[in-house]
């Protein structure tokens, strides 16, 4: 269990950003100090709707708490058309997630655009509170390789 | 096995005084695949390079992993110096442990933690990082703007002095833009027009520059070096070639109670007209909205008198297409709508009017032929209140959250002219704060104090009262006397906030060029590419960037034309490997991922697929790298796995996901 | 149509004749004004304070009772429109508010800002429309100059009431064209005319009224129209030389619709 | 840390408000737009600037706390939504819970009657004088 000495829950929380909106909107986050946990970890990939379902499966699988994928707001994709794809993908992807056990919550698909340092990190401390009020995700779980 | 190097970077004490470098240096030799591991204050600097450099080729590194910040920001100079010293560029990773942990993080230990992370996910991906050979492609020899005022003239001027070829889009019939609606200019004020009109003429002459007024952009494809663009030439009504500019048919024309846009409908114009005397071209057309020939069919009297027989009610839009290489983007401002602001009484008083409307009032060829005069009575004011920052600076729901930056200049400007040219009317500026940096800026402001004493108030206007006899109340706080004031006036100028002309969203959409809350486009870097939108070959020149007043403007409209200069120079670019890649063995050609792919890279043939037990012809996915951007959308669509993304490789964010997650 | 009619405190005292031409009207126009009963007192003001849940119970109750007859819940008075939709708001979009108010009242289901709060004006120009009422006139008030007097209460905060533009509203305006008559604008007609000042400092509402009188006056009103007891209360009280007769925007809607002396419902 | 009685005071007000005063530009629009501002001793712009610098005894002490018209001119114009109207409001009523400080006694109330006060004033008069 992902504790600090303090007993307190720290989530395990993956985000994968799209690289010309929000991971340059973490960048902001980043240059104006706009804090948020380190419980969070950050992928660049090239699009949002680059993120295949099997990236979200596998880091619950491997112990995620919760997963975010950012992307450009509607109408801003780098690629015309990707986020669109992504929300698409996601909606569907998280309902059959939630069915299956790991809840809602655990899941979300927000928009930041590269201007958004604040958004992003206001999104990040939001993300983590909900998931530490959600706490350990232990469905998936008998899929993982753990002792 | 890869042999892997990883170079923690210290950013000074950017990334040291929050991780503990050596902390990481330690834990990430053990990773597997790493040989080598070390730590320099700055690693972007020339000694910091050469220690890369040098550890390539005395380790015979297979991989190199920068732990540093932000990939946005040094990815570029890495890979170029992995490249020099004889590796593959695209072996090369950084982790950000800045941006996302150093400057977000306070607990030294957790911070720590977080960049052995990183660094590890990194390091999971260049295992799997295979070399890739950029393409080439080529530059079309000739730019774009959008845009025709003095941000897109100064652009394409320079372009085109420098010999490639520039074609303006402008929407309305004559280019000029907001600056031809100006009557002076701050800090000098010199005479708007006087010295904008020879930049007109000079782009209409230019034997490099095609101008395209009363046309919009309709659609683009492509990408930096060969863009597609599709240019609607709206129908003038009126042939370009065979007009002599007369003028004849706009005296002629009946139908004289149009809107004038050109003076803010202060007054009216004809449905065939030039919105301004100097305009370029000086080529009337026709407002089919309101020209009685096409609402009655019964008039035509422009046609009659028109000597050279250029009037043509049968003309149709007209789509031209052109192949360009680089794009800037110069689409301007306009200023807020001010119906949520009625405590300044904007709809109810024709008095109470804003600051391009005091231009256009105070211009010779404006409304009132420069004459300073009330709208209501057309009698001369007495006493003039100016009330600043009326929608900028707001974090409410009604304004913009940015300062518009030009207001406080081009108030101090209206108040010293007023002054000047008619010493007896009073004048009052209500103000937050007056904001004048720029070369000899403040002590502009300071002579409408000084010299002509300008009544600067600091404090807000609460409401303004029309009154029965036609003035109007003016309640306001001093703030230094923290008094409230009421006084009379007879007009009040409103400094509306300026907002990105409304138009943009569109455009940035067609350009897929970043914008920002504000409708601002983004620039590629805040500081050091400003005039750049991260989308390759997009530029940016004047207020679609941000609000700057015409100095700025002219000077950023330079730098956007030195960018798109130094792009054009180039006979080939390279492009981007990290393109699709389609596992034939797994494809079964369902054509999903074309059916995902916005730039038409995928296609489909009949290919003899060979492997165990498998030698069959079928149709399967083909990506057309010159095409493909690598946005990836085709590999989260593929069904059966057989889209993959170089670079951005399945397995290669797997093995990230699953370093982090361990 | 039905609505749960809340008439609120003064309506059932001394401002009676604001709710009884209401209920003419209403028979006259096709609506009706079903009273919640057992309604308590909206409080007047709306309690500010983010930590003050008691005092906007009331309001919850007549809310949700609404709510439970499947009706909006339409008002007269300014006051109790502002309190209510305020409340409303606060059930809709402040978790806070809303948990510990719900957690208070125990209901069948929690009360989460369903119910439509419409004030009887919006009424007359979204569900009736002016145009309509312009048809149902019998007594065109022709001729008749009427200022529109807002108050504060109407209008503001114009973000959570959308009742009308706060700095420029029209719908006073459109009602009196409605009605044959010939509205006066004048700028005062949304400024505060003293409020609850008038129980202690009677210096402030006397202050005010002059100002909106003198204004009013100005453009050539013959009289003022309002929706709010407590803004007629202290016009009323003013002694300003500019002073004009006010009325309650019910009574002249009765009296062009010809119902001023009809039969209640 | 703990935090001083003035201190802990400016932080209950900003709670009771809802309102973050330190969004507040110094533009004075409030003061500009509030139709007591004559009556007031402290006036709208300066409530908000006091509670950022925790000046909450003088507050306190303000006859402004009790000409506030609650016509909400304030928070409708101000350009920051700081809400003016609120603070003052939550200062009030950190005067009447902690203090005692109630404006309006009930009984006082009969000499202040006349036969056409609405029930509507004497309503709104407890809530905004009285805890």
């Amino acid at each position: 269990m992902p504790m600090t000495e303090n007993g307190e829950f720290r989530p395990l929380i993956v985000a994968f950003c799209c690289n010309w909106c929000s991971y340059a909107g973490a960048d902001l986050a980043g240059s104006s100090r706009l804090s948020y946990p380190a419980d969070v970890k950050i992928i660049r990939v090239p699009c949002s709707g680059r993120v295949n379902p099997m990236f979200i499966l596998r880091a619950f699988e491997r112990g995620a708490d919760g997963v975010i994928i950012c992307g450009c707001h509607p109408g801003d994709c780098h690629y015309t058309s990707g986020n669109y794809f992504a929300r698409r993908r996601m909606t569907l992807l998280f309902s059959m997630l939630d069915y299956i056990g790991v809840e809602n919550g655990r899941t979300r698909v927000e928009w930041v655009s590269a201007a958004e340092g604040a958004k992003f990190s206001a999104t990040m401390n939001e993300f983590v509170e909900k998931i530490k009020s959600l706490g350990e995700n232990v469905r998936l779980g008998d899929l993982r390789c753990k002792d | 096995m890869q042999r892997i190097g990883v170079f923690v970077c210290h950013c000074g004490t950017n990334i040291a005084a929050t991780v503990d470098v050596k902390k990481v240096v330690e834990l990430v030799r053990f990773e597997p695949g790493v040989v080598h591991a070390e730590d320099y204050p700055y690693m972007c600097s020339e000694v910091g390079q050469q220690k890369i450099a040098e550890a390539i080729k005395e380790k015979q590194l297979t991989g190199v992993v920068v732990c540093s910040c932000s990939p946005r920001m040094h990815e570029a100079t890495f890979r170029n110096c992995a490249e020099k010293a004889g590796l593959n560029p695209y072996m090369v990773e950084v982790a950000n442990i800045r941006e996302h942990c150093s400057w977000i993080h306070k607990d030294m230990e957790e911070a720590t933690k977080k960049a052995v992370i990183l660094a590890r996910a990194a390091i999971a991906k260049v295992n799997l990082n295979t070399p890739l050979q950029a393409g080439e492609s080529p530059v079309v020899k000739r730019a774009l703007v959008i845009g025709g005022g003095i941000a897109g003239i100064q652009t394409a001027i320079d372009i085109a002095e420098a010999g490639y070829k520039v074609d303006i889009v402008e929407k309305t019939p004559s280019i000029g833009g907001r600056m031809s609606q100006l009557d002076k200019t701050f800090p000098t004020l010199d005479c708007s027009s006087c010295i904008l009109t020879p930049k007109m003429v000079e782009v209409s002459t230019h034997p490099n520059i095609t101008i395209h007024t009363y046309s919009e952009v309709d659609k683009v494809s492509g990408f930096v070096g060969n863009f597609t663009v599709d240019i609607k030439k709206k129908a003038r009504s009126v042939d370009l070639d065979k007009c002599t500019g007369c003028g004849v048919c706009q005296q002629k024309c009946p139908m004289k109670k149009v809107p004038n846009e050109f003076n803010r409908e202060l007054n009216t114009r004809s449905a065939i007209y030039t919105p301004f005397a100097q305009a370029v071209p000086n080529v009337p057309v026709i407002d089919r909205e309101h020209c009685l020939m096409f609402k009655t069919g019964k008039c035509g009297v422009c046609s009659k008198v028109c000597q050279a027989g250029a009037v043509d009610y049968e003309q149709q839009d007209e789509i031209i297409t052109e192949k360009y290489g680089a794009i800037v983007v110069a689409t301007g401002f306009d200023i807020i709508k001010l119906d949520k602001y009625d405590e300044y009484a904007y709809s109810q008083s024709p008095d109470v009017i804003t600051s391009l409307e005091l231009e256009r009032i105070m211009n010779a060829a404006g409304p009132t032929n420069g004459h300073l005069e009330r709208m209501s009575d057309h009698k001369p004011p007495k006493n003039m209140v100016f009330i600043q920052c009326v929608g900028s600076r707001c974090a409410d729901h009604r304004g913009k959250s940015y300062c518009s930056k030009i207001c406080c200049m081009y108030t101090a400007k209206h108040a010293m002219l007023i002054r000047d040219k008619y010493p007896d009317v009073n004048v009052t500026v209500f103000y937050i704060d007056v904001r004048t940096p720029g070369k000899n800026f403040d002590e502009f402001y300071r002579r409408a104090v000084e010299q002509y004493h300008v009544n600067y108030i600091k404090g807000q206007v609460g409401k303004v009262a029309p009154q029965p006899d036609g003035s109007l109340l003016v309640q306001g706080v001093d703030l230094i006397d923290n008094k409230q004031i009421v006084m009379n006036a007879d007009m009040v100028v409103l400094a509306a906030a300026i907002e990105p002309n409304p138009d943009i969203r569109k455009i940035a959409t067609m350009l897929t060029a970043s914008i920002d809350t504000n409708n601002f486009l983004t620039e590629a870097h805040a500081k050091l590419r400003p005039v750049e939108s991260p989308t390759a070959g997009i530029f940016l020149s004047g207020v679609t960037q941000g609000p700057k007043d015409i100095p700025e403007t002219v000077s950023q409209a330079g730098a956007a034309a030195v960018k798109v200069i130094g792009l054009l120079a180039k006979d080939k670019l390279k492009t981007n490997p990290c393109t699709a890649k389609c596992d034939v063995m797994m494809c079964n050609g369902c054509s999903t991922c074309a059916n995902v792919c916005p730039y038409g890279a995928i296609t489909y043939e009949d290919q003899e697929v060979r492997g165990p037990g498998v030698r069959e012809v079928r149709r399967v996915a083909q990506v057309n790298v010159a095409l493909c951007q690598g946005c990836g959308a085709c590999t989260g669509a593929c069904p059966s796995g057989a889209m993959d993304l170089q670079g951005f490789s399945n397995r290669q964010l797997i093995s990230e996901v699953d370093a982090i997650c361990r | 149509m039905k609505y749960s009619y809340y008439p609120g405190c003064t309506l059932k005292n001394k401002a009676q004749d604001l709710d009884l031409y209401a209920r003419r009207a209403a028979v006259a126009l096709g609506f009706e004004l079903v009273e919640i009963p057992e309604w308590q007192c909206c409080g007047g003001v709306y309690p500010l304070g983010t930590d003050e849940i008691a005092s906007k119970l009331s309001s919850v109750r007549a809310l949700n009772y609404a709510k439970e007859q499947g009706q909006d819940l339409i008002t007269l008075c300014s006051a109790c429109h502002h309190v209510l939709k305020r409340v409303n708001d606060d059930m809709k979009n402040v978790a806070d508010i809303s948990d510990r108010a719900n957690n208070y009242m125990q209901l069948d289901a929690p009360y989460k800002g369903e119910t439509t709060v419409v004030h009887f004006l919006e009424v007359l120009r979204d569900r009736i429309g002016f145009d309509e009422l312009k048809k149902k006139v019998v007594n065109p008030l022709t001729g008749k100059k009427i200022g529109a007097y807002y108050g504060c209460l109407a209008l503001r905060p114009g973000k959570v009431l959308e009742f009308d533009d706060p700095e420029n509203p029209q719908i006073m305006e459109d009602f009196i064209r409605a009605l044959g008559a010939e509205p006066v604008i004048y700028p005062y007609r949304n400024e505060c005319c003293g409020a609850y000042t008038a129980l202690e400092d009677k210096n402030i509402p006397a202050k005010r009224t002059k100002m909106i009188f003198d204004s009013a006056d100005g453009f050539g009103a013959d009289m003022l129209i309002t929706a709010c007891p407590l803004c007629m209360y202290n016009l009323n009280k003013s002694e300003a030389d500019s002073k004009v007769p006010v009325y309650y925007f019910t009574e002249l809607l009765a009296e062009a619709l010809g119902v001023k002396e009809g039969v209640e419902q | 840390m703990s935090l001083t009685m003035a201190e802990k005071q400016a932080e209950q007000i900003r709670q009771i408000s809802g309102s973050d005063p330190y969004k507040c530009m110094k533009c004075g629009k409030c003061s500009a737009s509030c139709p007591s501002f004559n009556e007031m001793d402290i006036k709208p712009h300066q409530f908000v600037s006091y509670v950022v610098n925790d000046n909450i005894e003088a507050l306190a002490e303000s006859k402004s706390l009790w000409k506030c018209l609650g016509c909400f001119a304030c928070v409708e114009r101000c350009p920051r939504d700081v809400q003016p109207g609120r603070v003052v409001d939550a200062a009030r009523q950190l005067v009447e819970r902690q203090r005692g400080g109630d404006h309006l006694h009930a009984e006082d109330i009969p000499a202040l009657l006349d036969d056409d006060v609405p029930q509507q004033l004497l309503v709104s008069a407890f809530r905004r004088y009285r805890r």
